[in-house]
């Protein structure tokens, strides 16, 4: 094996508002960093090029692919994962309430992305229509549901938060 | 796919022709090349590294040259496997003569295949011409006694 | 057995496992870790058909971080060829997980590493040099059954892996004297469930203790449990296999084919090893489905009824379809059910299953119910068209009545209840079918979007028991009273996301009067349940709930004995309501305390009368009443429990320039007999439907005719996206089935069975003026386009330059 | 898959990016990576060492240089999208990159990275190539400025030394009296385009045509210019003139089978969209005059 492989980085990053450091390869992908160093395993992954969104997460409040950056770009900055959005099993954010009161998921393995997508469209769109849902939502293929109550638990969520008016729903 | 181009060449057809079979003029004009070990008559194993684009990578290929009709014409036919996939080249190769320069023509048909041929499919074509562009180009440059330059385009 | 009130059986409950899943605890089998644990990566051959010369693993081996390189000559010190999944008369080849002499498919697994880390072991991959002889391929399904054509095992001398067929009526005779006779060519191109989660396993096997644990993304753990034991010889009852949440299966998961290769690397090394495979491995050697075509002569009178159906299909499992997975045996499901949901007097059908150059076929929600439901519903609407009917007078002329249930169909099968015409004439209400051929014949033209509606009825037969094949015909599962009055249900059945964790425990809790949070479904692991055989064909709702139903009936009988004999009064009048057995209008015993009078105070001595059975759990076997594999004096045998049915509706806009196909509006009534919790399935309606029109439209394993697959990425296998589907409407239609203990039917893939033949349907009514008729599946823009240049009319309005 | 050992090294300041790169040959860029990433992942693209510049402010900038519009190379897609100034000056420009992706493609991926990877049919590049951009490479050795349709040398490859980077885009700020459009057809939201096209009306007075420019992607090795003014120039621009454009733009172009699409529906493909995109710009080019 090249000495490349050898050469570890120390990388300091804010994961749900923890920091950890580690020392990792640089090509240690974000997905795995957060899997399989971090243990937060609620970041899925689907296809490792870009397309399912499985692997969605925030990073400094924008959604971004985990599979398409490497944890050394994480240097810095603010990580969100689907773990941190509940403050515990007993307060969900609303997101994660209506996914469940919709019906929003079946098998659950795009869920952790799809509500990361969903916080991130709400952030920057209150009110969207049917349409801007599933705009906002392309990027995250879902193989179970055909997306139908996705919509409609994006619709109760943007409805519930704004009527709420906290900043991004109970917890943060 | 098919490709086809041509190159003026400068030197007479049996010139040119010494250099196209000549598998140390071969092992120098091939865009990467790290070594060529010659298998049989006309029959040689190339390793080029390739740095086209964000297209890199160490591939193993096979080159055999046949139907040789001594300066006018020969089939060149290689196969090449590496982390893109695999990639097959079949062609005939034509000379002609152009007063002091050869004209040399080629028509080749690639077949792609190996796991990566949906995404890097789209490069595949337009780096093999590329390659075979410069391949003659620095054919021109031995034959004319000029050193080769070390890369020739793409970072 | 009285039958209690239904309090959940119908209720929308919220799911109980949608609170891990939502906050991201959720635990897939690549999210478990062990101490000690390597992994797995595999060199998968880039020739579609090739004889392996010589492989060279020695600069693999000598790399740090390397502990174990196989090839299929090494492996065999520890397995055996794949254990057979299926073998109704069809050639099973003899083939391992790792190739040995001979690659069938590009990308067929060669060498097998076990890493450090995942990243090393593809590092690994790099320095293993293989040569290969390539061999001339096959791929096309009537290429392959040609003569002359490549044979893939030259021992069988052709590529066929089996042939059936039947005749029933006066074939000849229908045909000779009908008014009409219609033929049809109609193909279906190859595609998967492309499951988000692809397949996991993580395999680690205790020398010490002589045990083989493997976790996996299965559907079915007990079978697989079994196929791994076949497959390296091993004891059984010394593998245990543990399905934690499962990313998606649609079918796709009932195997254990690459699922061995863990294994194999766990024991070669004693350390466990896991396999999560790369989208790459999934669309290159993943179950792949449907692949077929279809010859068709239906003979009709001249006022619309069906007199014969002739039908004859092709089918291409790829390498195999009995070892890697049980792909064959859909066409013979296909073959049986072709007739669907009408009459006929005379009906003929044959089939043959081609083996060619591409990768195993498995199950993928259907296998076999939706082969053989496209060619018919594309034939009635064309047929219609020809005999100056409108798709649903057609059908309706030719529905089998609803008062002819149970109705044997010709072909052998019993349908049990339904009511198809009123299926129809919800789904025509629904989808106002009549404002929109309005709205189509007051467009028509007049812009380059042409609008069109297609229709199709479909039969989803539920609960099968297929002989000589791990799709078998029982179920077992156990309902444990617990000292606290809870409830446990063990069972072999698998939550894939459809929501048995949470469905079983509303039947449960109806039965023994209890709330479903007093119940608690265990499964997904062979040591704790019953040997269950997983979802496939909507056993869920078949064999799983009428299973469950009626060990809880017999525990209740049991714990009434008890109770009466405690209060010296009848069993017969005591009922199971709120938490309690209770005496109408006298005295009340909650569960809570009967389980400690049971388990504690004072204990089973003191209450259970000797000729009590067992009071405290009830195994049960369950197995179908109505399936039967001794031929009836024509021959024909039934495989299926229940018939759910139903019609759906697509409402597309075809763009004529540029050939691109938006789907407006969808619509679906379903009947599955009673509804245990109406979300939910809904919710396997809209997820079904958007999968059959992925496979309509978009979805494709194309491969060239070298064997070369060209979909390796999700840049070119395409999912349908949230923006390539509207809502969808559903309504129902409830006929009890009268062969399941609560009536229920099984509803998992009637959706994913209607879209490809409703949207054939929608996009020739779109394209009528041009007089379109698809050939080639799926519908592209592309494919779309060169179908309309057959058409004058087209080439003088849009052909650009003309 | 995963992608193969490199090292790394993340770099602040452009002086600091061109030692970088002088020290290591096989030297990668990474800007947004949402192109490189997933060839790396695929193991196509094998860099040995990855020099991240997501840490240079200097290059993640937009604004206006008189009739010029500034674009730094690590400018993000969604940030030129959400930019007022952009869709005041350039609206071709937003409506384009709208086309591109996803949101969590649009958040990190950068329009300079993505001119330099060069994608045939990437939307960013369809349209600097309509609007007659140009490209500023800068090395250790200073700047050299090249026009957009000369950068492009062929599929996945551009007129950049592995020593230089690219650090600016600057797009001419059309016509008062000019109007545009973008349209495309992929098979989904977010796939490669199989087909599209960029155009660019101006009108003068009157109603009449004054210039025109108009580029397509997927029917060349990269996008591609095609002079269609002898269609267009001098008219009102109607159904029959944009016809006349459409059979221009078809005599000019070969477009390939690939793995999207035939070359033969490519073909066209590129005379519906040449013709709607052309009609549509010269619509929203009078409305604008009025």
């Amino acid at each position: 094996m090249n000495e490349a492989a050898m050469k570890a980085i120390r990388v300091t990053t804010s994961v749900n508002g923890t920091s950890y450091t580690r020392a990792v390869e640089p090509r240690l992908l974000l997905s795995d960093f957060l899997r399989n160093e971090l243990g937060l395993t609620g970041t899925h992954v689907g296809c490792e090029h870009g397309k399912c969104g499985a692997c969605t997460v925030l990073v400094g409040g924008r959604a971004v692919r985990a599979c398409l950056m490497f944890a050394v770009q994480a240097e810095g900055k603010s990580v969100e994962t689907i773990e941190g959005l509940a403050a515990g099993a007993d307060a969900l954010h609303p997101i994660q309430r209506a996914f469940i009161d919709c019906h929003g998921l079946q098998c659950g393995f795009c869920t952790p992305g799809m509500i990361n997508s969903t916080r991130a469209l709400l952030a920057a769109n209150p009110a969207p229509t049917d349409q801007e849902i599933r705009a906002g939502l392309a990027g995250n293929i879902c193989r179970c549901t055909g997306y139908v109550n996705i919509v409609k638990a994006v619709r109760q969520a943007a409805n519930e938060m704004r009527t709420t008016a906290a900043p991004e729903g109970v917890s943060k | 796919m098919k490709f086809e181009g041509e190159s003026e060449v400068s030197g007479t057809p049996p010139v040119v022709w010494d250099a196209l079979i000549d598998p140390k003029v071969i092992e120098r004009c091939t865009p990467g090349c790290q070594s060529l070990a010659v298998v049989g008559p006309d029959d040689f194993e190339l390793v080029t590294k390739i740095g086209i684009a964000s297209i890199s990578g160490t591939y193993k290929g096979r080159m055999r040259i046949a139907e040789k009709l001594v300066g006018e014409r020969y089939v060149m036919s290689a196969e090449g496997a590496g982390p893109i996939g695999t990639m097959s080249v079949v062609g005939i190769v034509t000379l002609q003569d152009n007063g002091d320069a050869t004209r040399v023509a080629y028509s080749f048909e690639a077949t792609v295949g190996g796991a990566m041929t949906g995404l890097a499919q789209r490069a595949l074509l337009p780096i093999a011409k590329l390659l075979t562009k410069q391949f003659f180009k620095r054919v021109e440059k031995v034959i004319a006694g000029e050193d080769l330059p070390a890369e020739e385009v793409g970072s | 057995m009285t039958k209690s009130t239904s309090r959940w059986v119908g209720a929308s409950l919220a799911r109980k496992q949608d609170l891990r899943l939502v906050t991201g605890h959720g635990r897939y089998t690549d999210d478990i870790s062990v101490p000690g644990m390597l992994h797995a990566a595999m060199l998968r051959s880039p020739h579609a058909h090739a004889r392996i010369k010589s492989v060279d693993v020695s600069r693999a081996r000598a790399l740090p971080g390397v502990h174990a390189v196989l090839t299929g000559e090494d492996a065999k010190r520890y397995w055996g060829p794949l254990a057979p999944t299926i073998d109704i008369g069809m050639k099973v080849p003899t083939v391992y997980a790792l190739a040995t002499d001979k690659v069938y498919y590009m990308g067929e697994p060669v060498v097998a590493i076990a890493a450090d880390t995942r990243y090393l072991a593809e590092d690994a991959l790099e320095f293993i040099d293989v040569e290969y002889e390539v061999l001339p391929a096959v791929t096309d399904t009537e290429a392959a059954l040609a003569p002359g054509a490549p044979l893939l095992y030259p021992e069988w001398g052709d590529n066929v892996q089996c042939a059936w067929g039947m005749s029933v009526g006066a074939v000849d005779e229908t045909f000779a004297r009908a008014d009409h006779v219609f033929e049809f060519r109609l193909p279906q191109h190859r595609y998967s469930g492309a499951s988000l989660e692809g397949r996991a396993a993580l395999a680690h096997y205790d020398a010490y203790n002589r045990k083989l644990t493997l976790h996996c993304s299965t559907q079915a753990p007990n079978l697989v449990r079994t196929l791994v034991a076949q497959t390296f010889r091993f004891p059984e009852h010394d593998v245990q296999v543990i399905a934690p949440d499962i990313g998606g299966g649609y079918g796709n998961k009932l195997q254990a084919d690459a699922e061995v290769i863990p294994c194999l690397l766990s024991l070669a090394t004693g350390r466990p090893v896991k396999w999560t495979e790369s989208r790459q491995e999934n669309l290159l050697s993943g179950m792949q489905c449907r692949d077929y075509v279809w010859y068709l002569k239906v003979a009709v009178s001249k006022d619309g009824i069906l007199q014969g159906l002739d039908a004859q299909v092709l089918g291409n499992v790829g390498c195999d379809g009995t070892c890697h997975a049980a792909g064959a045996g859909k066409f013979l499901v296909a073959a049986g059910y072709v007739p669907g949901p009408y009459k006929w007097h005379a009906f003929r059908v044959a089939t043959k299953v081609a083996v060619s150059n591409k990768a195993p076929s498995g199950a993928y929600r259907g296998y076999g119910k939706d082969i053989a439901n496209y060619p018919l519903e594309v034939a009635m609407s064309r047929m219609a068209d020809a005999l100056g009917l409108s798709p649903a007078e057609f059908r309706r002329r030719n529905f089998v009545g609803k008062d002819e249930f149970p109705y044997q169909q010709i072909s052998g099968p019993v349908y049990d209840s339904g009511d198809y015409a009123q299926c129809l004439a919800k789904l025509l209400e629904l989808v106002d079918y009549d404002e929109v051929k309005q709205r189509q014949a007051a467009t028509q033209g007049k812009s380059a979007k042409y609008l069109g509606i297609g229709i199709a009825s479909m039969l989803e037969p539920s609960g099968g028991a297929v002989p000589s094949c791990i799709f078998n015909s029982y179920e077992v599962a156990t309902v444990r009273l617990m000292p606290e009055g809870g409830v446990l249900v063990l069972t072999g059945h698998q939550d894939i996301g459809q929501g048995s964790e949470t469905t079983l425990c509303q039947v449960v809790a109806d039965e023994l009067g209890l709330t479903p949070d007093d119940v608690r479904v265990v499964y997904g692991d062979t040591n704790a349940v019953p040997y269950g055989l997983g979802p496939w064909s909507s056993r869920g709702a078949t064999f799983n709930v009428s299973c469950i139903a009626e060990a809880a009936r017999r525990l209740k009988a049991n714990l009434f004995e008890v109770v009466a004999n405690l209060w010296q009064c009848e069993a017969a009048g005591l009922v199971a309501a709120d938490g309690a057995i209770v005496e109408p209008g006298g005295r009340r015993m909650t569960l809570r305390e009967l389980g400690n009078k049971l388990h504690l105070w004072p204990g089973a001595f003191g209450v259970v009368p000797k000729h009590v059975a067992n009071p405290f759990e009830v195994t049960h076997y369950w197995t179908s009443p109505i399936a039967s594999w001794t031929p009836d004096e024509l021959g024909r045998i039934r495989l299926y429990t229940t018939h759910p049915s139903g019609s759906s509706a697509i409402i597309v806009e075809v763009d004529a320039e540029t050939g691109k196909i938006e789907v407006k509006d969808v619509a679906i009534v379903d009947d599955c007999g009673v509804i245990i919790n109406p979300t939910i399935v809904e919710g396997q309606l809209h997820g079904g439907y958007v999968q059959g029109i992925g496979g309509a439209l978009m979805e494709e394993f194309h491969y060239d005719e070298r064997g070369q697959l060209w979909n390796t990425d999700l840049t070119s296998y395409l999912h349908p996206l949230a923006t390539d589907v509207p809502d969808i409407k559903c309504d129902h239609v409830i006929s009890p089935s009268p062969y399941t203990t609560l009536g229920t039917k099984g509803m998992g893939e009637g959706s994913t069975i209607m879209p490809c033949a409703a949207m054939v349907n929608a996009v020739e009514d779109a394209l009528k003026p041009f007089g379109v008729r698809v050939d080639q599946l799926p519908l592209t823009p592309e494919r779309v386009i060169r179908l309309l240049k057959t058409s004058s009319i087209w080439r003088e309005m849009y052909e650009v330059g003309a | 898959m995963k992608p193969k050992p490199f090292d790394y090294v993340r770099v602040d300041t452009l002086p600091a990016l061109f030692s970088a790169l002088a020290a290591h040959d096989n030297a990668k860029i990474i800007a947004g990576g949402q192109s490189l990433v997933p060839m790396m992942n695929f193991r196509v693209a094998q860099p040995e060492v990855l020099v991240d510049i997501n840490g240079v402010e200097a290059l993640n900038h937009v604004g206006r240089d008189g009739d010029w519009l500034c674009i730094g190379a690590m400018a993000r897609y969604q940030d030129l999208i959400d930019s007022p100034l952009v869709r005041e000056s350039l609206p071709l420009l937003s409506e384009a990159l709208g086309h591109v992706g996803y949101p969590a493609i649009r958040n990190r991926g950068t329009l300079g990275g993505s001119v330099v990877h060069n994608d045939p049919s990437a939307e960013g590049g369809v349209a600097l190539c309509c609007l007659g951009a140009e490209v500023v490479v800068a090395s250790a050795k200073g700047e050299r400025v090249v026009p957009i349709a000369e950068f492009f040398v062929t599929t996945y490859l551009t007129d950049i030394a592995p020593h230089e980077v690219l650090t600016e885009i600057r797009i001419p700020v059309p016509l008062p009296r000019s109007g545009s459009a973008f349209r495309e057809l992929a098979k989904r939201v977010g796939d490669f385009a199989i087909v599209n096209v960029a155009a660019l009306v101006s009108v003068g007075a009157g109603d009449k045509v004054s210039a025109v420019s108009l580029a397509l992607g997927g029917v060349a090795e990269t996008p591609l210019s095609f002079d269609v003014g002898p269609a267009v120039i001098g008219h009102p621009l109607d159904a029959a003139r944009a016809a006349e454009a459409a059979r221009l733009v078809d005599a000019l172009s070969d477009p390939q089978d690939d793995n999207v699409a035939g070359g033969e529906y490519k073909r066209h493909l590129a005379g519906v969209l040449v013709k709607q995109a052309l009609l549509a710009a010269y619509i929203d080019a009078m409305a604008k005059g009025a």
